[in-house]
C-alpha cells in the first residue's frame, strides 16, 4: 500500500515536472533583461517554498512528538527535515548560479543569503545531532527541541526581504505583493512546479520514513539481543 | 521555593565551584586574549580602521570564549551523577537551566571586561565613551549567548561528541544576536549612535525574549529523557 | 528562445538535478545498509535463542541452577 | 490507606524496545520493598521512572497521590542512584546546605549539623569532598538523600560498593526512616541482605513483573527460592 503510494506520488510528480519543463523552455516568453537564465526561478523559488513548507511541517511534527511521545511523529519530522534540507541546498545552488550571471558574484552577504546559509547550518546541525544520539526516545526529544529553536531562523529568512533592503530581489509572488510584480503565466508556472516538487518530496519522505522505521526496529532488536 | 530563587542558588553553587577551581574562567579568558593577539597580525593594529571592525573582533572573542564556558556548565554535573541528583530534587528543570545561564552570564561578563581592557590596551581604541550603553549591549547580548549556551549545553551533555556538537549547533543560532551586537558595538566604538542602533537594539531584545521563553518552556524536554 | 546566458541556465537545472540525484543515491545505499544490519541483528538473536534453549534443555526439570 | 507507591500497567520504551512491560505494583506506606532482578532486567529503569528522571509512555504512576516529576512528588522523594550525587569541589557542609536550600528547607543549619554528626563527618565537614575517602563520600551521599526527611526513598543498588561500616549505617538509617513512616523501594542483587531488610519483595525480569508480595520466612531461609519459582530461565 505504502509502496504503491510512493510510486504514484513519484510518477505523478515526475510527469508533471516533465510537462512543466516543456512549458518552461518552449511556451513561456523570455524575460527582457536577463536572457535565458531567468528560467532558474522556476527551480529556485519552488525549491525554497518546498523546503520551508517542509521545515514548518517538521516543526509541527516535532511538537506533536513532544506532546504524544509517539515515535512515528519523530520519524516523520526527521524525514521531512532531511528532504527539506536537500531542497534548501537546491535553492541555494541555483540561486548562486543565477547570481554569478546577474550580480557577477557567486555569493553576497546580504540578510537574505546570510540567514539562508544559517538555516542550512542549523538543519545540518539537526541531522548531525540525530546521528550523535543512539537511544531513539532521547534522540526524538532533543531533535524536536532543536527543530523548535531552529525554526526561528526560517522565519527570519522568510521575512528578511521585507525587513531589510537586500540585494536579493524583493518578493514576486502575488500572495505577498498583492500582484503586479510578475507575469501571471510565469507565476502560474512557479506554482505548477511547486506542486511537482511537493509530490516528489512527499514520495522521498515516505521512503525515508520507512528507513527510520527499520532503523528503530534494528535498535530494538539489538537491545533485545543484549538484554 | 520560588523558581527564580532556585535558579539563583544553582548559579551561586556553580559560581562558588568555579571561583574555587577557575577551570572555565582561566580557559575562556586566556582564549579570548589569545584571539585578540592573533588578530593583531590580521590587520594593522595602529590604523584607524580598528574602531570600525572592533565590534566584530570583540564579539568573536566573546562567542568563542563563551563556548568554553558553557561546555563546562552542565559537564560540571556529570561526575558523581550530580545531574540526576539535581533533577530528582525539587529544583525544576527550568530553574536548573536558568541557573546555568546565570552562571555563564556572570562568567562571560568577567571575560568580556578583561578582554575590553586588553583590547583598549593593544589597539588603542577608546571603548569607554558610552560606558552605560556599552554595558547594556554587552548585558543583553551576553544573556542571549548564555541562555542558548545553557539550553544546548544541556542538550549535548550526554553525547560522546559533546565538545564538537555544541559549537556546531549554537553558532548558527547565535548569528542574528552576534550581528546585532557587532553593529551596536561598532557604533559605540566609532562614537556614532544612529537610528539603526535602535533597530539592532530591538533585535537583541527580541532575541533574548524569544530564546529565553523557548529555553524555559523546553527545559523539561531537554533535560528529562 | 533568447540564448543569452543559456549555459548558466543549463548549469542551474543540472545542479538541481545532481543534488537530488546524489541524495537519492545515498538513500538507496542506506536502504541496502539497513537491510544488511537488520539481517545481522536477526541472526544475532537466533544464535542467542538457540543457546538459551540448549541451556534450559540440559538442566534438570528445565530450570537453571542457583548460584546466588 | 492508599499505597504510597502505585504503578498501574506501566510501559516504558527505549525506542520500540519495551524496558518496562505492563508493570503493576503497589507499595503501602511504611513498607520496605526490595526490587529484585538480574542486570538489565529493568530495575534501574523502574527507579529512574519513579524518580522522574525518565519519562514513561503508558500506564499510571502515583507517589503519595502525585505524578512522578511533579514538584510535590520530588519534594517528598529521596533518590540515590549509582553515583553519589555530591560535588567534589564543595565541602560536605556546603553540599548539604545547597541541597537543603533548593529543597526549600528553612533553618537547615541544625538538621545539617546533626546529619553530619550522624554520618560521622562533623570533624571533616569543611574539607572539600575531593579529599574524602570512599567510605566518607558514601556516608555523605546517605546524608544528602535522607536530609530533607523524604516520605519515599528510592535507592538504586544502595549496598553495592559500600564498606561494612556504611552498610551498617544504611541498615540503621532505613530502619529509622521506616519507623518514621517512610516508604522504601530499593533495588539490589544481593538477595541475602535484601531479604533481611525488606518487608516485601517484587521481582522483575525483562521488564515484566514476576512476583510481588510479602517477604516470607521461606525466602529468608532460602533466598534462591524466589528466582526458581518465578523466573522463566530460573537461577541467576
Amino acid at each position: 500500500m505504502r509502496e504503491k503510494l510512493v510510486y504514484i506520488l513519484a510518477i505523478v510528480g515526475a510527469v508533471l515536472l516533465a510537462w512543466n519543463l516543456y512549458g518552461i523552455f518552449t511556451v513561456l516568453p523570455d524575460e527582457a533583461a536577463q536572457g535565458a537564465i531567468y528560467r532558474i526561478i522556476f527551480i529556485h523559488v519552488p525549491a525554497a517554498i518546498t523546503a520551508f513548507t517542509g521545515f514548518f511541517i517538521a516543526l509541527v511534527l516535532s511538537a506533536m512528538y513532544l506532546k504524544t511521545g509517539d515515535l512515528r511523529y519523530d520519524s516523520a519530522a526527521a524525514s521531512v527535515t532531511e528532504v527539506s534540507f536537500v531542497f534548501a541546498c537546491v535553492n541555494v545552488a541555483t540561486g548562486s548560479i543565477w547570481a554569478r550571471i546577474i550580480w557577477g558574484i557567486w555569493w553576497t552577504w546580504d540578510p537574505r543569503l546570510t540567514s539562508m546559509f544559517v538555516c542550512l547550518l542549523i538543519y545540518f546541525g539537526y541531522l548531525m545531532l540525530r546521528k550523535a544520539i543512539d537511544e531513539p526516545t532521547q534522540r526524538g526529544r532533543l531533535s524536536a527541541a532543536l527543530s523548535i529553536f531552529g525554526f526561528v531562523d526560517v522565519i527570519i529568512v522568510w521575512k528578511s526581504i521585507q525587513w531589510w533592503r537586500t540585494q536579493h530581489p524583493s518578493p514576486v509572488l502575488s500572495i505577498r505583493t498583492g500582484g503586479g510584480n510578475i507575469d501571471p503565466a510565469m507565476e502560474h508556472m512557479i506554482y505548477r512546479d511547486l506542486l511537482a516538487f511537493l509530490l516528489i518530496a512527499a514520495a522521498i519522505v515516505l521512503v525515508r520514513m520507512r528507513q527510520e522505521m527499520i532503523e528503530r526496529e534494528i535498535d530494538s532488536l539489538r537491545r533485545l539481543a543484549h538484554a | 521555593m520560588n523558581p527564580l530563587l532556585q535558579a539563583l542558588w544553582v548559579a551561586r553553587k556553580d559560581l562558588a565551584i568555579e571561583f574555587r577551581t577557575k577551570e572555565s574562567l582561566n580557559a575562556a579568558g586566556a582564549f579570548a586574549v589569545v584571539i585578540l593577539l592573533l588578530f593583531s597580525f590580521v590587520f594593522d593594529p595602529a590604523s584607524p580602521e580598528v574602531a570600525t571592525i572592533g565590534g566584530g573582533l570583540l564579539w568573536l572573542c566573546f562567542a568563542f570564549g563563551g563556548a568554553l564556558i558553557f561546555n563546562r556548565g552542565f559537564a560540571r554535573e556529570l561526575p558523581n551523577e550530580c545531574l540526576d541528583a539535581l533533577l530528582a530534587s525539587p529544583v525544576s528543570a527550568s530553574s536548573l537551566l536558568a541557573g546555568k545561564a546565570i552562571t555563564s552570564f556572570v562568567l562571560l561578563l568577567i571575560v568580556e571586561a578583561v578582554s575590553l581592557f586588553v583590547f583598549g590596551f593593544f589597539y588603542d581604541v577608546r571603548w569607554w565613551l558610552h560606558p552605560l550603553k556599552l554595558f547594556a549591549v554587552c548585558a543583553l547580548a551576553t544573556w542571549g549567548i548564555a541562555i542558548l549556551g545553557a539550553a544546548f549545553g544541556a542538550m549535548t551533555v550526554n553525547l560522546k561528541l559533546r565538545e564538537l556538537m555544541l559549537p556546531v549547533l549554537i553558532y548558527p543560532l547565535l548569528l542574528p544576536l552576534l550581528m546585532a551586537a557587532i553593529e551596536l558595538t561598532n557604533n559605540l566604538l566609532m562614537n556614532q549612535v544612529t537610528s539603526d542602533s535602535l533597530l539592532w537594539g530591538r533585535v537583541l531584545l527580541v532575541f533574548d525574549i524569544v530564546y529565553t521563553s523557548l529555553a524555559v518552556a523546553l527545559a523539561e524536554t531537554i533535560l528529562v529523557n | 528562445m533568447d540564448t543569452r546566458n543559456f549555459l548558466f541556465m543549463f548549469y542551474g537545472f543540472l545542479a538541481a538535478w545532481v543534488i537530488v540525484m546524489i541524495y537519492i543515491i545515498t538513500l538507496a545505499r542506506r536502504n541496502s545498509r539497513l537491510k544488511r544490519e537488520l539481517d545481522d541483528v536477526k541472526r544475532l538473536l537466533d544464535v542467542k535463542e538457540t543457546r538459551a534453549e540448549d541451556r534450559t534443555a540440559s538442566l534438570p526439570h528445565g530450570r537453571g541452577s542457583v548460584q546466588g | 490507606m492508599p499505597p504510597a507507591i502505585r504503578l498501574e500497567a506501566v510501559w516504558k520504551y527505549y525506542g520500540d524496545y519495551p524496558a518496562l512491560r505492563n508493570y503493576t505494583l503497589q507499595v503501602a506506606e511504611g513498607d520496605c520493598c526490595a526490587l529484585l532482578g538480574r542486570n538489565g532486567a529493568g530495575k534501574t529503569t523502574l527507579l529512574r521512572v519513579l524518580a522522574g528522571l525518565s519519562p514513561f509512555q503508558k500506564g499510571d504512576i502515583s507517589l503519595l497521590g502525585w505524578k512522578p516529576r511533579s514538584g510535590e512528588a520530588r519534594r517528598n522523594t529521596g533518590f540515590l542512584g549509582h553515583g553519589i550525587g555530591v560535588y567534589e569541589d564543595l565541602s560536605a557542609r556546603e553540599n548539604l546546605r545547597f541541597f537543603a536550600t533548593v529543597a526549600g528547607m528553612k533553618q537547615a543549619h541544625s538538621p545539617i549539623s546533626s546529619w553530619l554528626e550522624r554520618v560521622d563527618l562533623a570533624r571533616v565537614a569543611d574539607i572539600p569532598v575531593r579529599q574524602y575517602s570512599r567510605g566518607m563520600r558514601q556516608r555523605l551521599a546517605l546524608a544528602r538523600t535522607f536530609l530533607a526527611s523524604p516520605r519515599i526513598l528510592l535507592l538504586d543498588e544502595p549496598f553495592t560498593s559500600l564498606d561494612d561500616r556504611a552498610i551498617a549505617m544504611m541498615g540503621e538509617l532505613l530502619r529509622d526512616a521506616r519507623a518514621g513512616g517512610a516508604t522504601i523501594l530499593f533495588s539490589t542483587h544481593q538477595i541475602r541482605e535484601a531479604m533481611v531488610i525488606a518487608s516485601h519483595v517484587t521481582l522483575i525480569e525483562q521488564g515484566k513483573l514476576r512476583y510481588s508480595g510479602v517477604r516470607t520466612q521461606e525466602m529468608l531461609d532460602d533466598p534462591g527460592h524466589l528466582y526458581r519459582e518465578h523466573t522463566e530461565l530460573g537461577g541467576f
